[in-house]
C-alpha cells in the first residue's frame, strides 16, 4: 500500500501542476515560438538556423519591434526527434502563450506540428520541408525552400535540363541515393525527370544510411557505364561517395545533382579538389547574380558569431532561409497590422515578399510559385581553403538561366584535368 | 482486498483524468502525460521479460515501432475503429514476442540480448524496403477530426494511454503475484534449477515474451495519431530501447512499482528538460544516472527504500 | 515384484562433439533403494545424472521411470513424474527466501502431480524445512546462506517436489566431517519415508555407509556393480581409482 | 554488368573493408570472447578514438594513424579504469550479466553525449596527404584511404596474436578465460590480468577510431551502426580467437561488398545482421570456433 501511496502522490502532483498552470499575460512582447533541432541528427542545420533567427530578432528589435512591441523568441530543442514536436508546440501555444509559431528544420520535424497548427487555424511557415503539405492541403502553410510547386521533380529538374542541352545528348543515367526520406523523394523525382528527357536508367539503387564504404556501389555504377550520375545523398555519404568515385576513377559526363552537404563550408574544405567539376544543387551562392539586398550584411553578422555558436562558418545553406522565413512572417504582421492568424495567412498567400533570398511568391499549395533550385558547378577549387568558398567564381551557377553566372565545363572529366 | 483497493484507485484515476479534460483546455499536459504513460507501458512490458524473467531485450524499439506501423498500415488500408488498432498491434507485437521467446531456446544471457538488437535492425530494414508502409520516406496518418465524447483527439489519446498504462500495470502486478510470476522469478534466478524443480521454463518464457511483446506493440498503436508522420529512423529510435530498459533499472526491476516509478521520474525529468535546459545535457544526465544506479543501487529506488527499511519484503 | 524397478536406464550414450561421455550405460534403481554412483573425475557420473534428470538429452538408449518412457521428456515433466535432484554446485533461487525456494517445486511439481492434495504449500514446505533442520532460516534470503545451509536447501528444495527418486549430486563435497554426518543423517531420514535415493559422492566413507547397492563408472562406461563390500574388493574399481 | 575485372575489384574492396572491421572487432573479441566482459560500448570507445585523432590532427596536423597510436596508452589506462569499476561493481558480486550490460549501455550514452556537447553533431574528418589517392596493382585499384587501415589492422591482429601466444601476460590472459586454477598456479592475479587485457582491448579502439575517421567522416552516434556488426564478427570468429576474428571480418567485408555491388546496397546491412542471427541460432560457437 505504501508503494501505491507514492504513486498516487506523483500523479496527484502532476494533476496539480496542470491546474495551476502559469497564465501568460497578453500584452508585452510578441512571442514567436518554435522547436528547433539543437541536438541529434540535424542539429548542425538547426543550430545554424537558430543563430539566423536570433539575428533577425535582434535586428527587428533594434528597429522598434513588430507593431511597436518587442519580439521575444521562445524555443525548445526538439532533439531532431519527431516525437517531441507535438509536446513542444502545445507547450508553446498553451503554456507559453506565444503569438506566432514557425516550424523547426526539415520535413520530419515540420509534419508532426501541422495537425496542432491546423486544429487551431494558425499560419505556419515551414523551413526546408519537402512536400509536407501534400498530405494536409492546409491553405495557411507556406514552405521556405525554393523547391518550387512540385518539389520532388523540381529538385533535380535543373540537373537533367543541363544534361539535355549537351551535344551529343547523354543517353544513360545512373541514379543512387540514401535509403531515407530525402534520398527516396529525390530519387523518385529524378526518375520522372530522366523519363521526361528520354534517358535510359541503367542503375537505380538506394543504400542504407549506415554504409561505411561506397567503393562497391561506385564500382557497380561504373560497370554500367552511365553518361550521367545523379546522387541523392546525405552529408557523410556525399563525402564517401565523392571519395570513392575519385579513387575508382568514375568519370561520367555529369556527376552530382542532389548531394546534401556539399553546401556546407566544413565539408567543402575537407573535400577540396575532389569537388572540382561536380554539378550539384544549391540554394544560394556568393555569385554576382544572387546579390540580394541585405544578404551580405546578414552573412557578415552570421560569420562573426558562427564560431562561438559552433555552426557552419560560412552559412550559405540554411541560415539565409531561416532569416527569410521570419522576415516573411514579420512583414505580414506589419502589413496587416495585426496578429490575426487568418489575416496574416491571407496576406502571405496573396502578396509577393521581398526577402534576403530574393522575391518570394507562394503557390496555392504553399510551395514557391516557381522553383529556384540552382545547379552550380565547382570550379577552380584548391585544397584546404575555406576562404575560396566565400568568394565568387568557385560555385558557378549554371541553371536556371535567370541566375546564370558562368559556363559549364563539360564533360566532367575535362573539369577534373 | 488490496487488489480491489487498487482497482478502485485506478478507476478513480481514469474518472479524474476524464474530468480533467473537461476542466482544462491546456493540451500540453495531455501530450506530456501521454509520453510518460507510454513509457510506463513500455517499461512495464520490458520488465516482464527483463526484470521478472531475466532476459534483457535491447529491441524494445522494434516492438514499439512494429505496433505503430501495424496501426498506421491498418489506418491507411481500412477505416478501422480504434480498439481494432490496439488489438492488431498487440497481436503483431505478441507474435513477434513469441518468436523472441523461441530464441531463448538456444540463446541465453548476452547472446539473447545481441540477437534482440539484430532483430530490431532486421525489422527496420523490412519497413524501409516496404513501399506500402511508406518505406524510408515515411507515412502520414491523419487524426480524425472528431471523436466520441471528447472535444479533442489529443484528450482522447491521453485517456487511452492512461488506461493502457493502468492495464499494463495491472497485468504486471497480476503476474508478479501469481504462480506464473514465481515461476518466472525462478527462471531468472537459475533457469536450470527452475526446470529441474518442475517449472516448464520454455512455456513460461514464451508466455512472458508474448505478453511483453504484445504490451509494447499496444503502446505503439496510438503513436501514428500522436505524431501524424512516422519514418523508420525515428520510430525505431534507440531511445525507446534505452528508456524502456533504464526506467525499470532505475525504479527497481523486481516489482511492478519499479518501472512505474522509473517511468514517472525519468519521463517527467525528460519532459521538463526538453522545455528547459539543453537536452544534450539531459541525455548525459540519463546516462550518468543510469550508470550510477546500476553501480550504487543495483535494485533501483525500490531496493534503496527496502534497504532503508531493513530488508523487509513488501 | 517385491520391490519394483523405479528407474531403468538402458544403453544410454552421450557424445559431446567427438568426445564420448557415456557409452551404452545401463542401470536399475528399485523403489525405496539407497543407490550409490561412483567413479573418478570425468567418468561421466554427472553426465548420466543430467541425462536422467533431463538437463541433457541422450543420443542413444532408453530411460524408463515408474513404467513411463521418459527418454524424450523435458526435465520439468520428469520432475513432475517424481525425479528430483540437487546440484553439485548449489543453485538456489537467490532473490527468494528459503521458504519461497521450496514453494517453486511445491507449486510446480508436487501440486501438478497431486492437484488439490494439501493445498497449503507453505505448511508443507515448513514441514520439510523442519525435517532438514532449516526451519530457523525459513524467512532468510537464500543469498545469505552458508555452504552447509545451501546444501541443505538443495535437498529440501528437491524434497518439496515430493519425489519418488531423489538424486543427490555430491551434496557433501567440501563439508567437514561433522557436516557430512549431518547430511548423511538427513538422506537416511528421507529414505525412511520411502524415497529412493541415488547418491553421487567422492567421500567413500559416506557412500559405503549409505548405499545398499553401488554402480561404478569409468571413462563413460559401467565397470562394476554390487554391494559396498563387493565394490571395495573389486580389482577393476581399484585400478580405475588408482591407475595401474 | 558482370565482369571478372569488376568481381576482382569488388572482392578486394571487401577485403579492405573486412580488414578494417577486424580492427574494430578485435577489442570485442578480447573483452567479450576471452574475458567474458560484454562491452557493448566498444564501438563508442572507437568513436572516442576517432575524435582523439581528429582533435590532434586538426590542431597540430599530426597524421591520424600516428595520433591513434599515440593515444593507445591513454586508452589503455582508461580501459583499466573502466574494468576496475566494472569488477568492483558487478563481477565481484557475480551480477555481471544483466547489470553489466546496462552499465555499458549507460557508457555509450555518456561518451556520445559528451562528444556532441564538446564537438557538436557535425561530421568530422581528418586530413592526410594520402587520403583520396589510389594506386594500382595489376588490374586492381587500391585506395590508400582503405588500404592503409587494412594494413594497420593486419599489423594489429598479428601483434595481438603474438602477444597472446608468445608472452607471459598473453598466456595468462588466455588462461583467465579458461582456467582460474592454472592462472593461480602461474602466480598471477586474475583481476589484474583481466584489467590488463581489458585495457589492451580499449587501446585497440584508439587505433581503430583513427582508421575509422580516415575511411569516412564521423559523428558522435555513428558507433551504434557497428554494435551489431562487431558482435556478429566476434561470434562468427568463434569468441576469443584472434585469427577467427580476422577471418570472420574478411568474410563479412567481402559479403557486404558483393551484396552491395551485385544485388543492391540497401540489403548490405541486413546481410551482416542476418548472418549474426543465423549463427546465433544455429551455431553459437561460431564458424571457426571452439566447440561447446
Amino acid at each position: 500500500m505504501r508503494a501505491w501511496g507514492v504513486v498516487a502522490a506523483l500523479i496527484g502532483a502532476l494533476a496539480l501542476v496542470a491546474v495551476w498552470a502559469p497564465r501568460a499575460v497578453a500584452e508585452g512582447p510578441i512571442k514567436v515560438g518554435f522547436g528547433m533541432a539543437l541536438t541529434g541528427g540535424v542539429a548542425g542545420n538547426g543550430k545554424a538556423a537558430l543563430l539566423a533567427i536570433q539575428i533577425w530578432a535582434e535586428e527587428v528589435n533594434k528597429k522598434g519591434g513588430l507593431l511597436g512591441r518587442k519580439v521575444e523568441l521562445v524555443y525548445y530543442d526538439d532533439q531532431s526527434k519527431a516525437a517531441t514536436v507535438p509536446g513542444i508546440y502545445t507547450k508553446l501555444l498553451d503554456v507559453d502563450k506565444v503569438d506566432l509559431v514557425v516550424s523547426g528544420y526539415g520535413t520530419n520535424l515540420i509534419a508532426p506540428a501541422l495537425p496542432i497548427v491546423i486544429e487551431r487555424k494558425l499560419t505556419f511557415i515551414g523551413l526546408f520541408g519537402l512536400a509536407v503539405n501534400e498530405q494536409f492541403h492546409y491553405p495557411h502553410y507556406f514552405g521556405i525552400m525554393p523547391a518550387g510547386p512540385s518539389p520532388k521533380t523540381d529538385w533535380s529538374a535543373g540537373f537533367f535540363e543541363i544534361a539535355g542541352r549537351q551535344n551529343p545528348k547523354p543517353r544513360t543515367v545512373a541514379l543512387v541515393g540514401a535509403d531515407a526520406e530525402y534520398g527516396q523523394n529525390a530519387l523518385a523525382g529524378a526518375r520522372e525527370n530522366a523519363k521526361r528527357h528520354g534517358l535510359q536508367v541503367v542503375y537505380d539503387k538506394a543504400y542504407p544510411p549506415a554504409t561505411v564504404d561506397f567503393t562497391p556501389i561506385v564500382r557497380a555504377i561504373q560497370a554500367t557505364n552511365p553518361d550521367i550520375v545523379f546522387v541523392a545523398s546525405y552529408p557523410p555519404d556525399s563525402a564517401g561517395m565523392l571519395r570513392a568515385a575519385h579513387e575508382v576513377g568514375l568519370k561520367p559526363k555529369l556527376f552530382g545533382g542532389g548531394m546534401v552537404g556539399l553546401q556546407y563550408a566544413s565539408l567543402q574544405t575537407a573535400l577540396g579538389l575532389m569537388l572540382e567539376g561536380v554539378v550539384n544543387y544549391d540554394f544560394w551562392v556568393p555569385e554576382p547574380t544572387l546579390k540580394f539586398p541585405g544578404i551580405e550584411d546578414f552573412l557578415k553578422k552570421y560569420q562573426e558569431r558562427a564560431k562561438a555558436a559552433g555552426v557552419d562558418p560560412l552559412g550559405h545553406y540554411v541560415p539565409p532561409w531561416a532569416y527569410a522565413y521570419l522576415q516573411v512572417l514579420g512583414q505580414a504582421v506589419e502589413a496587416t497590422k495585426s496578429l490575426d492568424q487568418q489575416k496574416i495567412g491571407e496576406y502571405i498567400r496573396t502578396h509577393e515578399h521581398d526577402t534576403l533570398v530574393g522575391k518570394i511568391r507562394f503557390a496555392p499549395n504553399g510551395e514557391w510559385v516557381k522553383s529556384r533550385v540552382l545547379m552550380v558547378q565547382f570550379q577552380n577549387i584548391e585544397n584546404n581553403s575555406l576562404k575560396q568558398f566565400g568568394e565568387p567564381g568557385h560555385r558557378v551557377v549554371i541553371y536556371p538561366d535567370e541566375w546564370k553566372s558562368g559556363t559549364l565545363i563539360y564533360p566532367y572529366a575535362k573539369a577534373k584535368r | 482486498m488490496r487488489g480491489r483497493a487498487l482497482l478502485a484507485v485506478a478507476v478513480a484515476l481514469v474518472v479524474l483524468a476524464v474530468a480533467l479534460t473537461r476542466l482544462s483546455a491546456n493540451q500540453y499536459y495531455y501530450f506530456a502525460a501521454y509520453v510518460i504513460f507510454q513509457y510506463v507501458v513500455l517499461a512495464t512490458a520490458w520488465n516482464i521479460l527483463g526484470g521478472y524473467t531475466g532476459y534483457v531485450n535491447f529491441g524494445s524499439a522494434g516492438f514499439f515501432a512494429l505496433g505503430a506501423y501495424t496501426a498506421a498500415i491498418l489506418i491507411k488500408a481500412f477505416p478501422v475503429p480504434f480498439p481494432v488498432l490496439l488489438l492488431a498491434a498487440g497481436t503483431v507485437g505478441g507474435l513477434l514476442g513469441l518468436s523472441l521467446g523461441y530464441l531463448t531456446l538456444r540463446l541465453r544471457g548476452v547472446f539473447f540480448s545481441i540477437a534482440t538488437l539484430a532483430l530490431a535492425v532486421v525489422l527496420q530494414t523490412l519497413i524501409v524496403n516496404w513501399e506500402y508502409a511508406g518505406g524510408s520516406r515515411g507515412i502520414y496518418t491523419m487524426r480524425p477530426a472528431t471523436v466520441l465524447f471528447f472535444d479533442n483527439y489529443v484528450e482522447f489519446l491521453f485517456v487511452v494511454m492512461l488506461i493502457l498504462a493502468l492495464g499494463a500495470l495491472a497485468t504486471a502486478r497480476w503476474i508478479e503475484h501469481s504462480r506464473l510470476g514465481r515461476g518466472l522469478a525462478a527462471i531468472r534466478d537459475n533457469e536450470e534449477a527452475a526446470e529441474c524443480m518442475g517449472v516448464p521454463t520454455l512455456r513460461l518464457k514464451l508466455v512472458a515474451a508474448t505478453v511483453s511483446g504484445a504490451l509494447m506493440g499496444i503502446a505503439g498503436a496510438p503513436f501514428p495519431y500522436y505524431v501524424t508522420y512516422m519514418e523508420p529512423a525515428s520510430t525505431f529510435n534507440l531511445d525507446y530501447a534505452v528508456n524502456s530498459l533504464a526506467m525499470p533499472m532505475i525504479g527497481g526491476a523486481t516489482t511492478w512499482v519499479g518501472p512505474l516509478l522509473g517511468a514517472v521520474l525519468l519521463g517527467t525529468a525528460q519532459q521538463i528538460a526538453t522545455v528547459t535546459i539543453s537536452s544534450a545535457l539531459n541525455l548525459l544526465i540519463v546516462g550518468v544516472v543510469l550508470v550510477a544506479f546500476v553501480i550504487l543501487a543495483p535494485d533501483g529506488i525500490i531496493g534503496l527504500v527496502r534497504r532503508r527499511r531493513g530488508g523487509r519484503h513488501a | 515384484m517385491t520391490a519394483g524397478i523405479l528407474l531403468d536406464v538402458r544403453g544410454v550414450s552421450k557424445r559431446f562433439g567427438g568426445f564420448e561421455a557415456l557409452t551404452r550405460v545401463s542401470l536399475q534403481v528399485r523403489e525405496g533403494e539407497r543407490f550409490g554412483l561412483i567413479g573418478p573425475n570425468g567418468s561421466g557420473k554427472t553426465t548420466l545424472i543430467n541425462c536422467v534428470s533431463g538437463a541433457l538429452g541422450s543420443d542413444e538408449g532408453e530411460i524408463r521411470f515408474a513404467g513411463h518412457d521418459i527418454t524424450r521428456l523435458p526435465a520439468h515433466q520428469r520432475t513432475r513424474l517424481g525425479i528430483a535432484r540437487s546440484f553439485q554446485i548449489p543453485k538456489p533461487f537467490v532473490s527468494m527466501t528459503v521458504l519461497e525456494n521450496l514453494c517453486i517445486p511445491a507449486e510446480y511439481a508436487a501440486h501438478a502431480r497431486f492437484p488439490g492434495a494439501g493445498a497449503d504449500v507453505v505448511a508443507e514446505a515448513m514441514e520439510i524445512l523442519r525435517l532438514i533442520g532449516l526451519e530457523a532460516k525459513a524467512h532468510a534470503p537464500a543469498a545469505g546462506l552458508t555452504q552447509i545451509e545451501l546444501r541443505k536447501l538443495e535437498l529440501a528444495r528437491a524434497m518439496a517436489a515430493r519425489p519418488r527418486l531423489l538424486i543427490s549430486d555430491e551434496s557433501m563435497a567440501g563439508l567437514s566431517s561433522a557436516e557430512v554426518d549431518e547430511i548423511l543423517a538427513i538422506l537416511l531420514a528421507l529414505n525412511e519415508r520411502g524415497i529412493a535415493i541415488i547418491m553421487i559422492e567422492h567421500i567413500m566413507r559416506a557412500v559405503m555407509r549409505f548405499s545398499q547397492r553401488i554402480v561404478v563408472l569409468d571413462a563413460g562406461a559401467r565397470i562394476a556393480e554390487g554391494g559396498p563390500g563387493e565394490i571395495l574388493n573389486n580389482p577393476a574399481v581399484e585400478k580405475a581409482y588408482l591407475g595401474e | 554488368m558482370f565482369s571478372f575485372h569488376l568481381l576482382l575489384n569488388v572482392i578486394v574492396a571487401g577485403i579492405l573493408l573486412g580488414g578494417f572491421y577486424a580492427a574494430v572487432s578485435l577489442g570485442i573479441t578480447l573483452a567479450f570472447g576471452l574475458l567474458n566482459v560484454v562491452n557493448i560500448a566498444h564501438p563508442a570507445f572507437v568513436i572516442l578514438g576517432s575524435y582523439a585523432a581528429f582533435v590532434v590532427n586538426s590542431r597540430f596536423g599530426l597524421d591520424p594513424i600516428l595520433a591513434g597510436l599515440l593515444f593507445m596508452p591513454v586508452f589503455f589506462l582508461l580501459g583499466i579504469g573502466v574494468y576496475r569499476i566494472y569488477y568492483a561493481s558487478f563481477e565481484k558480486r557475480a551480477e555481471e550479466s544483466l547489470r553489466g550490460l546496462v552499465f555499458f549501455f549507460g557508457i555509450i550514452f555518456i561518451i556520445e553525449v559528451s562528444l556532441s556537447l564538446q564537438y557538436g553533431v557535425d561530421y568530422r574528418s581528418v586530413h592526410a596527404a594520402y587520403v583520396g589517392d589510389s594506386f594500382r596493382l595489376g588490374p586492381i585499384e587500391l585506395a590508400f584511404r582503405l588500404a592503409i587501415p587494412c594494413a594497420m589492422a593486419l599489423v594489429l591482429t598479428l601483434a595481438l596474436h603474438l602477444f597472446l601466444s608468445r608472452t607471459f601476460y598473453g598466456r595468462a590472459v588466455k588462461a583467465v578465460s579458461q582456467d582460474h586454477l592454472a592462472l593461480r598456479l602461474m602466480g598471477a592475479d586474475p583481476v589484474r590480468i583481466k584489467g590488463l587485457a581489458f585495457g589492451i582491448a580499449i587501446a585497440t579502439a584508439s587505433l581503430a577510431g583513427a582508421l575509422l575517421i580516415m575511411i569516412g567522416p564521423v559523428e558522435p552516434s555513428i558507433g551504434r551502426e557497428y554494435i551489431g556488426r562487431v558482435f556478429a564478427i566476434a561470434v562468427l570468429g568463434g569468441m576469443g580467437s584472434i585469427g577467427g576474428t580476422l577471418v570472420a571480418a574478411l568474410i563479412l567485408g567481402v559479403l557486404e561488398s558483393l551484396t552491395s555491388t551485385f544485388y543492391g546496397p540497401s540489403w548490405a546491412l541486413a546481410v551482416s545482421f542476418g548472418i549474426l542471427l543465423l549463427v546465433l541460432a544455429v551455431r553459437p560457437s561460431g564458424l571457426v570456433g571452439r566447440a561447446g
